[in-house]
């Protein structure tokens, strides 16, 4: 059974380390929170300006005036500062943020990410994707494996408008866990009933591994710092 | 010294002109000037560019210049679901520059800080550095970005004293203290206006030098985007 | 009767619009902060971090940790702020400080200014002068006419190693009132019972103008913004 | 969460090596992490690059690091009466770099943010523009300088907290926190250390990402380099 969005989340969680400084994109990567107990030591920065964001408010609580990069109403945790836009980006393209979570449009096996634009679709804009690709230190991309039309998203070249060149370090699908290797995706773990024919038969790249050696790896990748 | 207060919304406007390079601080609607936003449409001011993160959202603030048709160039970071711009953009009604949102706040950075170029990792290797410089430090490459002024800043502030020095409120900060020091006039609208004296020297946000002008307006609308919330706990958390 | 320092001084602060950003080099510039009373809004900034300097703190109340960029015991007005350099030189260099009022070691009649190293002597360092004089909106030197050799320090071009070049507009000193135009000097003002001649002879450029011409020039100069 | 607090002077600073380029916080003796500092030389590191506004002064605060010669080289931006530099820099036994002090910390800002390089207009046809690049912007000339690294900074902060937020008193500020955004480990003196929490989000000077290190020394000597003061007024001022 491939992984649900709630087992992304989590398996990401898994790849922070306390401690570190985090920032959550939009969508599935800011599910993350959610796994990230306060034991963890980990403080989730906002490019609108806070670091040590926490989770929505209770119902009547909501400040219009404390909101996350989404726009949402969110609060700030004990410890946490909030700051200018030009801080808050220095922080981020100073390489102060150890990880950024990301979504993807599109990921290339070297590294690519294109995250803000589709050839011939409407542009949201670019707003801080670039920056957070280009600026922290270690970028781990949740996604999809398919598009809604079946199409690979973890694909040898982006043919997508780029975000940033060579910065995707992992990727996390529903199909598994997968390193970008440069002319192929490494797998680093399968997801639990899935094959390795499967993620081969989805994927617009070479996949480079076993289903064997992906569990192996498993362990000796988390927690690293 | 206390010869930037202006008594109304009208008499801080003074001297707009069409034209005009106007930064509007705020991050989608959250820290939004909104009485001189609304006092900008009351100049007749047009042909303006608009220099901000977004512009407007739900019909509300900078989506009623869109909507007024004030604005002949947009400079951005962020379209998102402003369906007047999607639409001004593609009937080519008006010019819109996109970019990242770091290289935006750092190029009016530089502008305050009399800075007129400097090279960023940020947009190599993506449309954003088509036309530009690249160059190699220490073996990585980086892209040669301008400065951003503008004529006129519009922010607000949580409070504000005579000279103008300046506090802002959690994220309704944002790009704000930055635009006042791009800007030749920044215009102030402060949520409360205090004594001079009133702050303690190091809780100054934004010292009084960036600022020209200021007026008082005690309500705001404060709409929210994305009402997000969670179910409050119906007993004492374990 | 030439000038004296205190009279240079005043005659400093007659330049100062009312409400300006002003910073005060070291020595003989210091003196004009006596003559701002608070009714003419002038606000002193010291780059190593205050907008809104005060006077010497009363005996008993000096404070380490509030200094000037001369390293002396201050005070901080109401409505002064603290802050850090970045801030401080980004007000300097990014054109926020109306005038700067600083002392010489030659000054240029193409408005050069030379006032941190003397070739063949001790150099005390650079600090804050460079920035100041290229990131002032003006620049005003308060200095002795000649050197303690009798040297003039009003030159046609300097020889000592530049501050930074073309910046200054207009020159105090006890003989008169100067500003740099181009090859020449000219002059706006004579201190009481100086001649032109003398300062011809004390000045290592040409200075134009006549007494007459220099008293008429006095009014029409002060309080411009 | 509390990882970053250390027990002591000399845990702080572990992991200092010989050749290491070093930050040091104050302006002059104002601000100076005089903790960290004497403990620096009770390290024993060597041959290092000093990093610092001035060199110390009255044979205090870094003069003490001349005098023990462990500084291979200084780039700062004021000499001012420090002997021990003087006398060292005609020896040519330590290399000296002076530069102005707005590039000084705009190169620091520029280190902590990611920027390799910009323009300034400060330096321009003076010595300092030797042997850099001058282009044209708009019709004035600025010089290209660079950002400004290093392995450690020592600062001294008023308070911080456990996650190494940071606040600092007045003038005291100066360089130290744009210092630690410029250095690979920031370590923090504090005065006062105080609970997570203890900050209001918007009073935090320096958000605790860029210091990896706190520890708390509550006394200071704080020299004061010239006292001047005006007699009190014997009567109540008219």
């Amino acid at each position: 059974m491939p992984f649900s969005k709630e087992e992304i989340a989590k398996r990401a969680a898994a790849e922070i380390a306390d401690g570190s400084i985090v920032n959550l994109g939009i969508g599935l990567p800011t599910l993350v929170a959610d796994h990230l107990g306060p034991e963890r030591g980990v403080w989730l920065q906002s490019e609108n300006g806070i670091l040590g964001m926490g989770p929505f408010p209770f119902e009547g609580d909501e400040d219009p005036q404390v909101i996350n990069a989404g726009k949402q109403t969110v609060t700030i945790l004990p410890g946490g500062s909030t700051f200018d836009s030009a801080l808050s980006f220095a922080m981020i393209r100073g390489g102060h943020v150890d990880l950024s979570i990301l979504g993807a449009m599109q990921v290339g096996a070297n590294g690519d990410l294109a995250n803000w634009s589709i050839p011939g679709g409407r542009t949201m804009g670019i707003g801080g994707a670039m920056d957070l690709a280009a600026g922290s230190k270690r970028i781990l991309v949740l996604t999809s494996h398919v598009t809604k039309e079946g199409e690979p998203k973890l694909v040898h070249r982006c043919d997508y408008p780029l975000t940033a060149p060579g910065v995707v370090e992992r990727v996390i699908t529903e199909l598994g866990v997968f390193d970008c290797a440069g002319e192929a995706f490494r797998l680093v773990e399968l997801a639990p009933g899935v094959s390795l024919d499967e993620v081969r038969a989805k994927t617009g790249a070479p996949v480079e591994g076993s289903s064997q050696g992906a569990r192996e790896d498993r362990s000796s990748s988390l927690g690293k710092r | 010294m206390s010869a930037k207060v202006r008594a109304s919304v009208a008499e801080a406007l003074e001297g707009l002109f069409d034209g005009a390079r106007v930064m509007v601080g705020g991050f989608g609607l959250c820290g939004n000037a909104e009485a001189l936003i609304a006092g900008v449409l009351a100049t007749g001011a047009k042909e303006l560019t608009l220099v901000s993160n977004n512009a407007g959202s739900l019909g509300k603030g900078l989506a009623t210049w869109l909507e007024a048709g004030i604005i002949r160039r947009v400079e951005c970071t962020y379209l998102g679901t402003n369906e007047h711009l999607h639409r001004a953009m593609a009937a080519g009604t008006i010019e819109i520059e996109v970019m990242p949102q770091g290289t935006f706040v750092e190029r009016m950075r530089a502008a305050g800080a009399g800075i007129p170029a400097f090279f960023t990792p940020t947009g190599l290797g993506t449309v954003v550095a088509e036309g530009k410089e690249v160059r190699e430090f220490e073996g990585r490459a980086y892209v040669l970005e301008r400065a951003l002024h503008a004529d006129f800043a519009l922010i607000r502030a949580h409070r504000a004293d005579p000279f103008g020095n300046l506090r802002f409120y959690r994220t309704a900060r944002n790009f704000s203290p930055i635009m006042a020091t791009a800007a030749k006039t920044t215009i102030v609208e402060c949520d409360e206006l205090v004594a001079l004296g009133a702050f303690d020297p190091d809780d100054v946000h934004l010292p009084g030098a960036f600022v020209q002008r200021v007026v008082h307006v005690p309500v705001h609308e404060d709409v929210i985007e994305y009402r997000t919330v969670r179910p409050r706990p119906t007993e004492a958390p374990s």
